[in-house]
């Protein structure tokens, strides 16, 4: 492969792209009009326009994304995650004309990509799944059926789409009453984020984590699992704080785990980057859930603690290349990594996105950070994709040494113009029972609830007292006239007068 | 100089005289001595010392403030801190944030998105927390609610508009 | 310990101000007058000036630091490297204020800061040295005198400050006939940047490597080595890329240099971070040069490879703590890092200083890179101190991996308002030689000479046409009438013009 | 619009005409279309197609410019490519790079800095590459040397003096 385009955007075009330049391979980044000036269009060789700004118009059009790469000369298409990486359709769109997919084949992509379907496969794998629907719910199934295939599994219970992934169309339902309204939101959530609509159920363990498996699969018969993510704490089902390893998973259920995903991806002759998701009940017990046909956002965690780039990987994968990682140690972590999933959306408002232009922007360095962004300066967090301002990663010698630093890169970040959950880290950092590692899939929404609305950041006394100082001296070393006007000029000035009081 | 603001609901008074080197500032009539200078931008970094201190605090502070905007958003450690000066002739930011209070709630968009569903009608009796509209942005639904009990009075879109941040949307006495 | 002074600026403060709030330690900074808007100055906790821009008025004084460390109530004092870091007066004053010196003992800083006495514990640690002399020369020493002993060592020869470190008042001496001139020079930098000119003489091994080894000791009699690495790409004797491990190091000399720099540190019983360096001859043979007895600049390096936190481990030690750190790991590295020194220096005009304010800044991110700086936007480059703008570090899976990642990430990195080192570290990465480890200690000096003063880096035709659209089109689009004026109008002005045109 | 500039001491002219979404723009009579967009700050994004190319390629392109210099310098992919506007009024940047040529040698000082000795005096003959001064500057020695053979004709400085960035020091003519 010589030229690769990118059919994602964000901060997962950009990680795409850096692992390009590593290998001396040209990029093409494809963009949508309020993406013109986007980082991974800067970055990357060349760059085409796919189209309006929302994703059925642009990123998920398969026909202007085939067409953008044959006519850039691209011979490989890496479809990041989101959009259109799970599309079976896109994958076999790329193939016929002659690009290759950088992901797993279609028949792949189709099989496990329905939910459905690999619950079977695990299940021919011999191993355990949770209980829940045989078959896909299409649209077309009323409520009240659906209620009655509910009462067979048992509340509470999750209602998932076929097609979905990252939380999109996901819905717990505590009881028959919440089913509709739940139903049909997830199923409008699930059309528009993935065009299916199709949806299934499953009985939803309590108390229970979200572990998941990395593997990687070659076209010569290799498959080889990494060490477990912990992807337990989630809102609204949607992780955001993502860690390697798992304190909850001591080295036997290690084995097991890791040793079941590879089955799982071998019984369908599994290629390129896959996580199988697991859940971990309190007993141990861990259920095969679904199975990921693409890179994950948290994958640099398993980077972090293993070395081995994931996306590199996948390219060499995609070139015919044989894995040639040590399997022994992909599962014995290097120290301890973390994940935070900094968002555009504000903590003191539910959560709600706070989309707008980013006026400042401040990324922590130093020893064990790695910040993969595609935000900037004078950027955009625009309203039409996931409100993902970065994924903060840190690493250390230990968990405790992990989170230590992640609280030190947090406090160096600043993000102006935009609210973001940055203070939401803050407090989950100093909560006992998540650095004791006490918690499961319930345990943020749970946390957050018991907190009733109390701002999770509120300003101390002193904090309050330099506010009233900073903006004091603020207006009487810069009384600018038009506050927006001139600041390049006024920035000067107000230079110069402080260093003449000095 | 004497200045005058609201932070978090609370009157502060602070006066600044030029001392030396930097300014003396009293906080309500607490003493500090005071080091500034402008970073870059609207960044500004404050040495500040308390009475009998020996050594000086590090504080850096980013002051945001808009165009005729009474409201400058103050970033300290990471918090943000809303500091509104009185006397002011702009308009005060953050008025979606009217939930709390006894008057009527005014439910503003927060962000730029569309109207997906509207979940009441006016002269609807409404409880708190009922959810009143829902406006997609960013991939997500998010269901604005009601923040006391009340009645809706109005509301001023349709199903499948696109709004702006701080269009009013609803507004429930 | 529960707050810390630092005895720095730039960089190295940014860092030790890191691994602190890693450890919940409070810290205090110090301050010359240009640096009162520094990023150590606004990280920090506290801050105290300390006196004027020339560091003998301010980061030298030993007096002020101390007072600054008893008054903000500090209990330890971590010297970075560099002004007083090898200060034996500096280690004792903190000493007697009942303070903590994160370093060694005053003893060890006076034994192995004199290069003589240090080649002697070398000596009696059975280790080999370089032939020079055996006692240093004061600076009433005459020219007529010191000819006559270089000639019993043979030219050529190295002149060095006794109190030397980092390049300074050191000097290449081909023939007797250079001789005078440089022993003023060198001699004239000794005082000025340690105030102390004497000096001693070395044989200079031809087509040697510059290769040295890290250590920590704890005050319960462990000293531990680490893998090595590789300082031979100099500029004038100072280093500017460095690498771990190095290509000339096979695992049997690894486990020799490792054993004698441990035995020479034991000889004197060594405590806390030190660095012993040593020239590796094309036999084979190495020699000890000289101990540091400090953090070195490079040391993040060997945290890349080891994972272990140098300045946490500084902080333990000093504190009392056991190293039990696994002596083998130490020794295994994993992985390949190489760090790049950028300056404020012009590769153009001779790598003259080129101070100024930075008026634009993007610093690469992404896997595999760190980047250690105090620069940031509106800041100054001072004319009074080390030009150094970042310290840049990037990790690969192996050697050339990690080069790739350095292309990337230098390609990503962008300084505006003063010319800096980049386009000669790009440059440098696609030297063939390099490429291939195939240098030595002369490697740069000899590749410079013989480009005989060409530019490292010519646009290419492209890039000129590229530049002259560019500066049109800004031109048309901005018709800025005081271009300093209003950067912040004009940009959104710029802004809706364009987008009025698409 | 038609633009000239000087760029490697070669002229280029370059004329700008709106084209639909961007522009047209011809170099040296080379026809391109520009899609052109203003990142943040003066740094742009260009995305530039040659005749005949489906595919654009992407160039991003900071254009650094100072009140009253001719010359602005355009940084493109980390390289920084001088372009001096023909007609300007202000002066061209650069001046101390006046080392190579046939005219006399004006030695400036290229930062700021303390001249600690002075190797030749008015009236000494000095050779290619030969020491004239030696300045000072954060910690490092730096010797300017003459470029050519000549005579030194005048020294504007004394040891001991700081010295600005751009002083003249030395000339050799």
């Amino acid at each position: 492969m010589k030229k690769i385009l990118i059919a994602n955007r964000g901060e997962i075009a950009v990680r795409v792209i850096r692992a390009c330049r590593d290998m001396g391979i040209a990029t093409v980044a494809v963009y949508s009009e309020c993406d013109r000036a986007a980082l991974h269009v800067r970055l990357a060789d060349q760059a085409c326009p796919i189209g309006p700004n929302p994703p059925r118009e642009s990123y998920l059009r398969i026909d202007a994304i085939v067409a953008a790469a044959t006519q850039s000369g691209a011979d490989g298409v890496h479809p990041g995650y989101g959009f259109l990486a799970e599309n079976e359709d896109f994958a076999a769109a790329c193939r016929d004309a002659g690009l290759i997919f950088i992901g797993p084949t279609p028949e792949a992509i189709r099989l496990m990509g329905s939910k459905t379907a690999a619950r079977q496969a695990a299940i021919r794998a011999g191993v355990p799944v949770v209980p829940g629907t045989a078959e896909p719910l299409a649209d077309t199934v009323s409520d009240a059926a659906v209620l009655k295939i509910a009462e067979g599994i048992g509340y509470p219970l999750m209602l998932k789409a076929v097609a979905g992934g990252g939380g999109n169309g996901m819905r717990m339902v505590a009881n028959a009453a919440e089913l509709p309204n739940a139903l049909r939101a997830a199923r409008s959530e699930a059309a528009s984020a993935f065009g299916d609509s199709a949806m299934y159920l499953e009985r939803r363990i309590m108390a229970s984590r979200h572990i998941e498996v990395q593997l990687l699969g070659d076209h010569h018969g290799t498959v080889l699992p990494f060490v477990e993510r912990e992807c337990s704490l989630q809102r609204r089902h949607q992780k955001i704080v993502e860690e390697s390893p798992s304190l909850a998973v001591p080295s036997g259920t290690r084995r097991a785990m890791t040793a079941a995903a590879a089955a799982v991806a071998k019984t369908v002759n599994y290629t390129n980057a896959g996580t199988i998701e697991f859940l971990l009940d309190t007993d141990g017990q861990f259920y095969f859930l679904e199975m990921n046909t693409r890179l994950q956002v948290e994958h640099p965690i398993t980077e972090m603690v293993t070395g081995v780039d994931l996306v590199a990987w996948q390219i060499r994968i995609a070139r015919g290349e044989k894995l040639t990682l040590d399997p022994e140690s992909l599962l014995a972590p290097r120290g301890h990594a973390v994940e935070c999933r900094i968002y555009a959306e504000d903590p003191a408002l539910g959560f709600m996105p706070s989309p707008g232009r980013i006026t400042g922007l401040r990324v922590p360095h130093g020893p064990g950070v790695r910040d993969d962004s595609g935000a900037y300066e004078g950027g955009e967090a625009p309203i039409f994709y996931d409100p993902m301002i970065s994924k903060l990663v840190t690493w250390g010698e230990s968990r405790p040494h992990a989170l230590a630093r992640m609280r030190r890169a947090l406090a160096e970040y600043e993000v102006r113009g935009v609210q973001t959950t940055i203070p939401f880290f803050q407090w989950l950092l100093h909560d006992e029972d998540f650095l004791a590692g006490r918690f499961d899939t319930g345990f943020i929404d749970r946390k957050l609830g018991a907190r009733n609305g109390e701002p999770l950041q509120a300003a101390t006394a002193y904090q309050q007292e330099m506010a009233a100082i900073a903006a004091a001296l603020a207006q009487v070393l810069r009384p600018a006239p038009a506050p927006a006007a001139s600041e390049a000029s006024s920035r000067w000035k107000g230079h110069a007068r402080s260093e003449a009081l000095r | 100089m004497k200045l005058q603001f609201d932070i978090a609901d609370r009157l502060r008074t602070v006066e600044v005289t030029r001392d030396g080197h930097g300014f003396r500032v009293l906080v309500d009539g607490v003493p500090r001595l005071i080091d500034v200078v402008r970073v870059h931008g609207n960044i500004w970094s404050l040495l500040v010392r308390d009475h009998g201190e020996s050594t000086a605090r590090s504080v850096e502070a980013v002051v945001a403030s808009q165009a005729g905007v009474d409201t400058v958003d103050v970033h300290i450690d990471g918090v943000s801190i809303p500091v509104l000066m009185r006397n002011g002739l702009g308009r005060r930011s953050r008025d979606s944030v009217s939930a709390k209070g006894t008057g009527p709630q005014r439910i503003l968009a927060p962000m730029p998105g569309k109207v997906v569903r509207i979940l009441v009608k006016p002269g609807d009796q409404v409880q708190t927390r009922q959810g009143l509209i829902v406006v997609e942005a960013m991939k997500m639904e998010n269901e604005l609610r009601a923040a006391r009990d009340g009645r809706v009075r109005e509301v001023f879109v349709v199903e499948g508009q696109s709004v702006e941040s701080g269009t009013p949307l609803v507004v429930v006495e």
